[in-house]
């Protein structure tokens, strides 16, 4: 299969972050994971944006890899080319840069990963209730492996 | 008696409905309405869909119970005027359905409000919505 | 007297009207349905939905006025009972006609109108408050052309009366005919009158809840309903007497007449509500006086003209 | 009258499910506008985690019983890339047809909302009985109306007969002259077009700033479609038009979802002349090796997408799902803002939201927290313009109070 | 811009039959291969569970009631109508049916067995 234009991505990925080869790699046409270390993100996000062009982003994916919480941006470009980009943090202490100066959209997607998966993203209030329903109870971060499913009994504020 | 009777009687002929979606996917809620379009014509049963819990007898759920929707439910639930029921449309409403274990979930309409019908499927065809509640309205006869 | 108690409890009044309202409804949500290409509700359904609704709790919000909240509805229905005493039900003459009854029956028309706004208002809740500002803003509306446009005629008849209208043009059916464009006027109008699609924005359920009835259930929403229907009727009947020349000094045949023309009004209703879609408040303003007002205007000119050559 | 804050939802006749707009209002007009969402979070990302892969594409399925095809095709996709399983082509022909049929029925569904949001039942009550003739198909090819369960891991559950093709080219014939004529409605019905032109605007720049998607995006003229510019299934190889309107308004997405109807019809019509033979499945394991994918998808209200994280056991690591409407909702506040109450609804409509997917994550309400109490104004408002302008939202020139917001 | 634009076809309906169908009076026909209820043949099933394995929200028990004999308990209440069980059931024993009107009045009548 041709994957001249991933390729070229990727070069021009590569060549401008100075990063190994392994750590950019053409999954398949249209698909390009790249691995970055935290320092570098919003760099890379702003070379993303504004070089490379890509346009939008889907949405932000957060997960717990056992010690790290990783998040993974996927960018997409109008020829349909998705630029899968994966920071992580320790668990201890898992604070991330807000992608919001680049991408507006991405309130919800980073406040979302705050609730689901205990992050914190600077520039983003921590105290914000979302998708969790009203009097979750503080510390409870449901995407987290080790969080238990049991439902916490929640007295709503029965406001209508 | 003969009032008694034609109180029944008009209760039975004039269901209004109001609906209430306690987290469902939609497929429930679409089925609900679409009971309203020329196919199916609830209003042949004198059924009428209501935006204001106060003007309704029937408060049609589907869904499972959101642990953000259940404060909600049992407040539409209280300001409906008696005499009220509750029907239960499709799997997720009768038992949490597939929704089962999720942690935002409570479970079905009846984990929170008594509910007087239950009609499984996912979603319920709106045949069966209908059949439901001829089903209950017959029940109401006695 | 015992003839004037049965006239007013009987027949034309409390009770044919009520049944006649309830009637009405029904034709008109027939229609309705059959315009959609479905089946509608049984003959029946309105009389259950108000037997039903009559036999059911009634709340009272607790931060609403008590004594408004359950006097308004009541109130409502006086009103457009009193109205229908000078409309003509079986002959050109209604019961207790006077000069100047036309005036009367279009401001007892309104009383419902204010106490929907009033009812709403009282019920100190948004969407019922919303709902009452949008029935005022609306009743400056549509008020005037509908007055213009049956002045007109009235004009033309040379008397106030609505009985004196009527017998004026079930003598001279020809003239009807120019009074067309306000007949359209008025149709319209009624439309927005009786707050019906495009003009049901007082109670634009998509947007608030059922506006100035939100808060309404039980016994006291039955008599809001009732009195809609029964000015229905009013309306169908006053917009029928001056516009449609039908009528027959035998009372049967005249009963008939009436009938057939309310009915013919009622069916106009309820094809303009199937066909459009509402229009906002600000649109609706605009129209009733860029197009309406003229349009009852030109009515006006129309009936001086017309009356001019008359009495050349 | 002032200025009034009024909760649009959880329960409110325009919404079909519950979700929350405080909507600030001066008199008739909207100042402010917030969106709060969370009502339909149930939770599924983590009892995706916790349930085998076959289990996941019911569950999957039922984000959303709109777009069930398109969220249980999502994520099947992610799955099979993970596995390295290619599906026949049959089975992927399949899968774009029924994708078709739902986006039919979608913007069917669609119509008649749109219609009944504005006070037009008749359009409400033709097109969904006219959207009654694709369930009757669906039923038929799937067993279900909604939730069509014709999806599984390596191909598809049933196949297409000849009789069933037929069939398809019969209704699709008959939903063709429906379709003429609700553009003719669209396009020309005056009070219906006084309601939607100019209402709920939303230009290029706002909807690319915004990242809108699908027919949001189609109405403000830009040509974003993930079956042209990311083929999946069957796309790669069928010709057809990607719709785009300039109006940017409420009247272009009409335009756009009615004339997309014209474009799925030739969709279903190539695909049942072109359909390969063959299987409609191929085995899949059980164990998915480990790996990772993100995986797209045209769902009738805009882009879906999944990713799936695998660790080589039966169930997956990680699954997330991006719906549509969650895209659009960004773009929703900012196109309230300026116009009338009356228009909220079909502007809140025109999105076609149906959050029961969104839910998933979003809930953007306690960003505005000063508007839980409900007729605090002063509160609701310097939450409101704080949160606006942090996200660029610029409210300066409308006036409140007779003063601007500086 | 025309007003009224669907006058014509609205009228139309006065003359046309309506689209409504006259259930519940009349049964309507749900194709044969309608996913409603389980029906469950226990001459076929073996006990191998592949269906409880598989079924996506719990709802189908198979109780071992003999040597080699099995019933089937389902819960309506529970079965999203996916058919799965049927799928991944290797003897067939499984099987969906049209029939769909289900509603009762009280959820204990939702466990039934098949
Ligand atoms: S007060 Fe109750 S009925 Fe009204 S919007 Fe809130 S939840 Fe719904
Ligand atoms: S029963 Fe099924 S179709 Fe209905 S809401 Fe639940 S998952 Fe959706
Ligand atoms: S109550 Fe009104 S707005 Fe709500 S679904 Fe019924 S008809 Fe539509
Ligand atoms: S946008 Fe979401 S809720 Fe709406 S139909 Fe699509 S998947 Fe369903
Ligand atoms: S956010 Fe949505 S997909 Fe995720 S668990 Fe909740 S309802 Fe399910
Ligand atoms: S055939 Fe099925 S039941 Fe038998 S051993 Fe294999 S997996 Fe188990
Ligand atoms: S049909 Fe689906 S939900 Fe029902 S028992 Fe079978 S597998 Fe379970
Ligand atoms: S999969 Fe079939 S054979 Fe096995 S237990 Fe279930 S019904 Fe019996």
């Amino acid at each position: 299969m041709m994957l001249e234009r991933e390729e070229a991505v990727r070069r021009q990925l590569i060549e401008w972050l100075g990063c190994p080869e392994d750590k950019c790699r053409v999954q398949r046409a249209r698909r390009i994971w790249l691995e970055v270390a935290k320092e570098d993100f919003i760099k890379v996000v702003d070379f993303i944006a504004n070089t490379l062009k890509f346009g939008m982003l889907c949405t932000i994916t957060g997960l717990d890899a056992g010690e790290e919480i990783q998040m993974i941006y996927h960018f997409a470009r109008d020829d349909g080319i998705v630029l899968n980009v994966k920071q992580s943090a320790p668990k201890s202490d898992p604070v991330f840069e807000t992608v919001t100066g680049h991408y507006q959209g991405a309130t919800l997607y980073e406040i979302e990963t705050m609730n689901l998966l205990g992050t914190s993203v600077k520039g983003i209030p921590d105290d914000i209730r979302y998708p969790l329903p009203d009097g979750w109870p503080e510390g409870q971060h449901p995407l987290r492996k080790d969080w238990n499913r049991e439902v916490p009994e929640i007295k709503g504020e029965g406001e209508c | 008696m003969v009032f008694k009777k034609l109180i029944n009687w008009a209760r039975i002929k004039s269901p209004w409905i109001i609906h209430f979606n306690t987290g469902a996917c939609n497929a429930c809620d679409i089925e609900i309405l679409a009971t309203l379009a020329p196919r199916f014509d609830l209003e042949r049963f004198g059924v009428l869909l209501k935006g204001s819990p106060r003007h309704a007898d029937v408060l049609v759920c589907s869904g499972p119970v959101t642990l953000q929707t259940k404060d909600r439910l049992i407040r539409v639930y209280e300001q409906m005027a008696e005499p009220k029921f509750v029907v239960a449309v499709g799997t997720c409403a009768c038992s949490g359905g597939v929704f089962n274990g999720c942690y935002g979930v409570k479970g079905g309409i009846d984990s929170v409000i008594p509910v007087s019908a239950y009609i499984p499927g996912c979603p319920a065809r709106p045949e069966a919505i209908i059949d439901g509640i001829v089903k209950l309205l017959k029940s109401l006869k006695q | 007297m015992v003839m004037t108690i049965f006239y007013i409890l009987v027949f034309p009044g409390f009770l044919f009207l009520s049944a006649y309202g309830l009637a009405v409804e029904f034709v008109d949500r027939k229609l309705y349905a059959r315009f959609q290409n479905r089946k509608g509700p049984p003959w029946f359904q309105p009389f259950a939905d108000f037997v039903k609704l009559i036999s059911k709790e009634t709340i009272i919000p607790a931060e609403a006025d008590r004594r408004m909240f359950k006097s308004l509805p009541v109130f409502a229905m006086t009103a457009v009972l009193t109205a229908s005493l000078y409309i003509p039900v079986w002959s050109t003459q209604s019961l207790f006609p006077f000069e100047g009854d036309v005036i009367v029956i279009l401001y007892l028309l309104t009383i419902p109108t204010l106490t929907f706004f009033l009812g709403g208002w009282h019920s100190s809740s948004l969407y019922s408050t919303l709902g009452s500002v949008r029935v005022l803003t609306q009743l400056f509306a549509y008020e005037v052309p509908l007055l213009m446009a049956i002045l007109g005629p009235a004009l033309l008849a040379g008397t106030w009366s609505l009985s004196g209208v009527s017998a004026f043009y079930a003598a001279n059916p020809i003239y009807a005919l120019v009074n067309i464009p306000g007949f359209v006027a008025a149709m319209i109008a009624a439309q927005g009158k009786l707050e019906r699609v495009p003009f049901d924005i007082p109670e634009a359920e998509t947007e608030i809840v059922a506006g100035a009835f939100t808060e309404y259930g039980g016994r006291l929403l039955a008599l809001f309903r009732m009195t809609i229907d029964i000015e229905m009727v009013v309306v169908a009947a006053l917009v029928s007497a001056i516009f449609i020349p039908l009528f027959s000094a035998n009372p049967w045949l005249g009963f008939l007449f009436f009938v057939i023309k309310t009915l013919f009004v009622v069916f106009l209703l309820a094809l303009f509500r199937s066909v459009m879609a509402r229009l906002r408040i600000e649109q609706m303003v605009r129209f009733c006086w860029r197009v309406l007002t003229p349009l009852a205007l030109v009515q006006i000119l129309i009936d001086l003209i017309v009356k001019g050559f008359v009495q050349l | 009258m002032g200025k009034v804050v009024i909760p649009i939802g959880p329960q409110h006749p325009a919404l079909k499910e519950p979700e929350n707009f405080v909507i600030t209002l001066d008199g008739e007009k909207v100042v402010a506008a917030a969106v709060n969402l969370g009502y339909n979070h149930r939770g599924i990302e983590k009892a995706c985690e916790q349930r085998t892969y076959l289990q996941d594409i019911y569950l999957i399925e039922r984000i959303c019983g709109i777009c069930s095809h398109a969220h249980s095709t999502a994520f099947i996709q992610a799955a099979e890339e993970i596995a390295e399983v290619e599906i026949p082509r049959r089975a992927a022909f399949i899968r774009t047809l029924i994708g078709e049929l739902e986006r039919i029925h979608s913007h069917f569904l669609w119509l008649g909302v749109a219609g009944h949001e504005v006070g037009f039942d008749t359009l409400f009550m033709y097109s969904w009985r006219d959207r009654e003739l694709v369930l009757d198909l669906v039923a038929k090819l799937t067993g279900n109306r909604v939730n069509y369960g014709i999806n599984t891991l390596g191909g598809v559950r049933r196949d297409i007969s000849p009789e069933e093709a037929a069939e398809i080219r019969k209704v699709i014939g008959a939903l063709e002259e429906r379709t003429k004529y609700y553009l003719g409605i669209a396009s020309e019905e005056t009070t219906l077009i006084s309601r939607f032109l100019n209402v709920g605007r939303l230009s290029k720049e706002d909807a690319l700033r915004l990242g809108a998607t699908g027919p949001v995006a189609r109405a403000a003229d830009i040509k974003r479609d993930v079956r042209k510019d990311d083929p999946y299934a069957a796309y790669g190889e069928i010709p057809f038009d990607v719709i785009t309107d300039t109006h940017a308004d409420v009247l272009g997405r009409t335009l756009v979802r009615v004339k997309e109807l014209m474009e799925c019809y030739k969709i279903i019509r190539y695909i049942l002349d072109n359909m390969p033979e063959g299987l409609i499945s191929v085995r899949f394991p059980r164990r998915v090796p480990e790996g990772e994918a993100f995986s797209r998808y045209e769902a009738p209200r805009g882009e879906d997408v999944h990713y799936v994280k695998s660790n080589g056991m039966d169930k997956p690591e990680r699954v997330k799902v991006r719906a549509p409407t969650m895209a659009n909702a960004a773009s929703v506040a900012h196109m309230l803002s300026g116009g009338y109450l009356a228009d909220v609804p079909i502007v809140i409509a025109a999105i076609d939201p149906c959050f029961s997917c969104t839910d998933r994550t979003i809930r953007v309400r306690d960003i505005f927290r000063g508007s839980d109490s409900v007729l605090d104004w002063p509160a609701l408002r310097d939450y409101s313009i704080r949160w606006y302008r942090e996200n660029g939202l610029d409210f300066s020139g409308i006036k409140l109070f007779g003063r601007e917001i500086g | 811009m025309k007003t009224g634009k669907m006058l014509p076809l609205a009228l139309k309906g006065l003359f046309t039959k309506p689209a409504t169908i006259s259930y519940p009076y009349q049964k309507v026909v749900v194709p044969s291969d309608f996913r409603g209820k389980l029906v469950f043949d226990p001459s076929k099933c073996v006990g191998c569970m592949l269906c409880v394995r598989d079924c996506p929200s719990g709802a189908i028990e198979i109780i071992k009631v003999g040597e080699k004999k099995y019933k089937a308990v389902v819960h309506l209440d529970k079965c999203i109508y996916c058919g799965q069980c049927c799928d991944s059931c290797v003897r067939q024993a499984l099987r969906t049916s049209p029939e769909f009107e289900l509603a009762v009045y009280d959820r204990k009548d939702l466990t039934v067995d098949i």
